[in-house]
């Protein structure tokens, strides 16, 4: 791993241009459930934005990415085209899976997404064979599975971090500990301080870092692919962070306080990123605001992509349930 | 309003699934102190459950004997199995049936068989709730129904109610029945009402329900279909033709006995599940009534039940996939064209 | 010894059902460099498996190719997923079936369905082999049949095999099959012989087999009572009764044509598997046979299996547990007995 | 807790009576497998018996003990009388299960041997079930549970650990860590040089001991059942120990290196023991063999009683399927 690269204005702002990416889409998307324009489960990804951007830029398409319900900006930091994606939601036969998985199971492999999974921690025993598979054909690839705090409690997390570790497979494990799961509190249901400090079960590498702050996320992310990409095993990265609209949308989010909600608030890291690209001189308001509407444009097009498709064919119901007969 | 104080005082005549569910938990919580709950998010400071069912009960139980757990499924498993070898009558919440999958060593090698292995010595009177169900639009991950799994293990009871009585009555038989019971609850009709039950009257476990008399044809099954069983039987009423209804109530050990006398006196058997038809519950029911009843069947045992494939996301593919009113309609009618053939 | 050279030379007439197991894998790994194996113990620093299935593979193959995993049950499973996600063809190890509670996870809501929820973008190429069976004394968590669970799981391919030569094709078929597959060997029979196989012939899944012909009635079934109703058949038909013997050897999806073509012509059906009986995989076959064959039925489909309880430690409980040959045998008379009744 | 409890004598010879018990048993019972006069599985605890009975003599009837196939040690040191014991592995009627469990799923409910499992780390999460009634209940209960060091890896471990530290429960997770699950080496299953270390991810007491060494085992044993019974929580003692037999009765043991397995007897904690209780006083070399008779003398009548009992009767496959009807 090289020591300390440096972390240029142009990293930060390609981070920006992803997180702002997945910000744009969760906001629209957000405005068509509330009118009802679409209808689907839908996990905001609202407050984890830049961690995932910054994990995002250190990836190839060729990696692979294992990630879950609440996956849009993992997915997207992966760089999968909105067009699938979006119709994939709109649940029509242009989806990416031709909406028979849905926003839960959304797969792409062109571009690495290879599992999107609705079962907490069930992705983290998957990526270690992703892992497997490349360590065996010795492709370079980095496996990126991405799961929330909650789910550093179930068992596939243990089982899949010991055998990742035994195996110095290429796998980073990106807990993205946004606080809460459903409606629980972290220390109601973890009983370590930091996610992080559970890598030491395993001798694994870990670090707990604010997934915040673009520099310090990025940072981490860099480390864990290097350390990948040179054979020398898994990383478990803890990026702390908040998820700013509650589990799933219409989440009422009575179970957080007032003041403790208003605290992340305060350090929302979209308003924050968005000034340090400003300070660091990578792009001007009038830029990034052209930004916005460029990104803008690309999800109108995508969205009347998805509501011009067609839904599947009923035929389809019999479809890919077992592949051709030997 | 106008009606008379005592009638604006009266209760509400009707209650949801929802309701059920709560009032059965919270009265088996008041009625025996031994009765005590875990899952994820299910005491009020969580919310009171995803679903709402557990609320209040942490606030006027405590949060002692209502924890919120991890996400931990065997954990939540195994601990209600081992409170209940200490004496307590546990209620463990799995959110829905397709995290069933994770802890199945705890359900069935070990809360199915610990009466059996220790030759009767400990036995584990846990109840699983569980809600599941096609039809909402969440996909393959979030909608099973995997109820033969559990029937076809011996020591487990399996319960599925078709209306809010009957889950009132039958939750409350789970609770205070001596064997591990998983009892499930339809995410798709929780907003549906009915009767409301008496107060604390169980409904013993292990008994089928003739849910409407009829003569010519015997529709028997469980669960959400019931419904849809007992609203085509008025129907086709209209067109002369009796329909028996036979809700399960208990899935297994199944009520044969139930079953077969109906089929004995109407000949014609149509057999209702929501889960996939093949390798489902509805096989069993079918092969019993043809193994007994041969001679007197007019009419072979048809089923009704979901597509055997992974419950799509796109509505217009999940309404394929479910079961259909329809689809029960057009087997009655099937079975009763066989009415002259034998 | 005095036999000529070629003779000394030639291959052993038979092979046990261990044999074909490890054969099949050895050529399955020759024949293709993107099939792997893990599970616990395979490797030979281990001793080549607990069964002695996997032995030698690690050392002709690698010990990359042919892993021993922690006792982690769920990242075997994943792990092999995973894989196979990216091309690999993975065959993972669950050393006895009871063990596969555990990645029930993994197997139903991934394995299973990830090829029906990419809409057909990705599959999953794995193989789990697993083994089980009672009659051995092990007791309630060593011994159960679950065969059932995954029939009734959309996406899932489920083989057992009756012969060693079937179990060397078969598990070929399995691993080389684009889909999941659960191979469940017997661990009773592992040491009984049946003639050699040729060596890289693949038996495709989905077909079943017409073991031996008759006319008088069909035994349908898979696996173990496949052997009895083998040997049983020889001796009935010295009292001149014909009985047809149609193996399933993949238990789902089932090749219903076949079953349905042989009980067309005898007019009669009983059917076994080993598993406990009731909400067990001969309910399907059962059904499926009186839907279809209702008027050409002259007996009651009949099922013989095990007993609906946890498999016991005590021999004669066990015995008196598994389903038996003379049961299989009574169930044949009982339904020739119905010869005139229709 | 209090603070270094001195290590009499007296305990020490306590130790050694029931740790000589469980040795005379094992002897006993695989002289019979080898003639075969006794048929069913047996999994030996040669070379665990003192770490059991160091725990053991901790531990009141009223406890609760769950434990493993390889349970015979920690059975026989929580108290289960030989009759019923041996009774169930002659498959007798009058066994503790009525012969319908077997050895691997011996219950004793009288002496708390609530539940012995064959399925790996699966006790686990029913003693923290176990433990939660005991703080429900305030009945000052203990719960004991035992695994080996394989069973350190798999998720149910994980979820107990984490339940149990997280509403500090009166649980004891003692690792019997004997260097091998089945025929696997420790260290090509388990990422962590000590199982001990694991407790760190849960906030939870954590020690690593010598199982072999009486003291050292009593002490951690006692400070854990002190820690439980005060209501401050559970503890993960890990005893690393060795198993002299292999895993299962008949298992060649061949994948253990000659030196490997010789540098193990060396360190017999039978012998050891055994001289250390004489060095102590505490027991003379005739009052030791006078034992030795007598618990020899009980297990030959307990042995005549299985031998002589009845199998079970056929009708007793359909009873407790089921209780009675409600
Ligand atoms: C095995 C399993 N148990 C329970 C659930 C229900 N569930 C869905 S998301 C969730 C919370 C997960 O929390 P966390 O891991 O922190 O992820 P977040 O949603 O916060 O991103 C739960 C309990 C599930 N999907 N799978
Ligand atoms: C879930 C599960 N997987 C695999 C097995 C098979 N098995 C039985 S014992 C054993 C080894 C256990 O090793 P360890 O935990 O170290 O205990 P030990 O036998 O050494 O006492 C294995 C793999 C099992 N019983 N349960
Ligand atoms: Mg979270
Ligand atoms: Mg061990």
């Amino acid at each position: 791993m090289s020591a300390n690269p440096s972390f240029t204005p142009a990293t930060l702002l390609a981070i920006w241009r992803k997180a702002r990416q997945i910000n744009l889409i969760d906001e629209k998307f957000r405005g068509l459930l509330r009118s009802g324009r679409l209808a689907a489960v839908y996990y905001s990804p609202r407050g984890q934005e830049i961690l995932a951007a910054a994990m995002g830029v250190h990836l190839q398409p060729t990696d692979y990415l294992v990630t879950t319900y609440r996956g849009i900006h993992d997915q997207l930091a992966k760089g999968i085209p909105l067009k699938p994606l979006f119709a994939e939601y709109y649940a029509k036969a242009t989806g990416a899976c031709k909406g028979k998985g849905g926003p839960m199971h959304i797969t792409h492999p062109e571009t690495g997404v290879m599992v999107t999974t609705g079962i907490v921690g069930s992705g983290l025993p998957i990526a270690t064979g992703l892992g497997w598979a490349s360590q065996l054909k010795k492709d370079g690839r980095v496996t990126l599975v991405t799961f929330g705090d909650g789910a550093s409690n179930i068992g596939a997390f243990h089982e899949a971090l010991n055998m990742a570790a035994l195996w110095k497979l290429p796998v980073i494990f990106l807990c993205q500990n946004n606080l809460y799961g459903e409606s629980s509190k972290y220390a109601k249901t973890t009983s370590v301080d930091n996610i992080g400090e559970r890598a030491a079960s395993y001798r694994m590498a870990g670090v707990t870092v604010d997934g915040n702050d673009a520099e310090a996320m990025w940072r981490a992310a860099g480390e864990a692919v290097a350390r990948a990409r040179a054979g020398e095993g898994p990383t478990l990265i803890e990026a702390v962070t908040f998820r700013f609209m509650g589990h799933y949308f219409g989440d009422p989010g009575a179970y957080i306080p007032k003041e403790e909600y208003e605290a992340h608030l305060a350090r929302d890291p979209m308003p924050a990123t968005r000034a340090a690209v400003l300070a660091s001189g990578a792009a001007t308001e009038a830029e990034l605001d052209a930004y916005d509407a460029e990104v803008s444009a690309q999800i109108e097009e995508a969205l009347q992509f998805a509501a011009d498709s067609p839904f599947p064919d009923v035929g389809e119901i019999d479809i890919d349930v077992y592949g051709a007969a030997a | 309003m106008s009606a008379p104080a005592t009638a604006t005082q009266a209760k509400p005549e009707v209650i949801t699934f929802t309701e059920a569910f709560s009032r059965a938990l919270h009265d088996a919580m008041e009625m025996d102190p031994s009765v005590i709950m875990l899952g994820e998010d299910i005491a009020d400071e969580e919310g009171g459950g995803i679903f709402k069912v557990t609320k209040g009960l942490s606030t006027k139980f405590g949060t002692e004997r209502v924890k919120t757990t991890p996400i931990s499924e065997q954990a939540i498993v195994g601990a209600a199995i081992g409170a209940s070898l200490a004496g307590m009558r546990p209620v463990a919440e799995i959110m829905l049936m397709n995290f069933i999958t994770v802890p199945m060593d705890q359900i069935v090698n070990h809360a199915a068989k610990l009466r059996f292995m220790s030759g009767g010595q400990t036995h584990v009177p846990i109840t699983i709730r569980t809600r599941t169900g096609a039809g909402a639009g969440t996909g393959g991950q979030h909608s099973d129904m995997l109820e033969a799994w559990f029937a076809h293990v011996a020591g487990m009871k399996v319960v599925v109610p078709s209306t809010p009585a009957d889950a009132y009555g039958l939750l409350l038989g789970c609770i205070f029945d001596d064997d591990p019971c998983l009892f499930i609850e339809d995410q798709l009709t929780r907003t549906q009402t009915g009767p409301v039950p008496v107060k604390g009257e169980i409904i013993p476990l292990g008994k089928a329900h003739v849910a409407r008399e009829g003569k010519d044809v015997t529709v028997v099954g469980y669960g959400r279909p019931i419904r849809d069983a007992m609203v085509l039987a008025d129907k086709l009423a209209g067109e002369g033709i009796s329909v028996e209804v036979v809700d399960l109530r208990t899935v297994s050990p199944m009520d044969t006995g139930t079953v077969l006398k109906s089929v004995a006196k109407t000949g014609r058997a149509v057999v209702i599940h929501e889960a996939p038809r093949s390798f489902g519950c509805g096989a069993e029911i079918a092969a019993r009534i043809q193994e007994e009843l041969f001679d007197q069947l007019k009419a072979p045992v048809l089923r009704v039940a979901s597509r055997d494939v992974t419950v799509p996301f796109s509505r217009v593919l999940e309404a394929e996939y479910l079961y259909k009113a329809s689809g029960i309609e057009a087997a009655i009618r099937r079975t009763l064209e066989k009415r002259t053939q034998k």
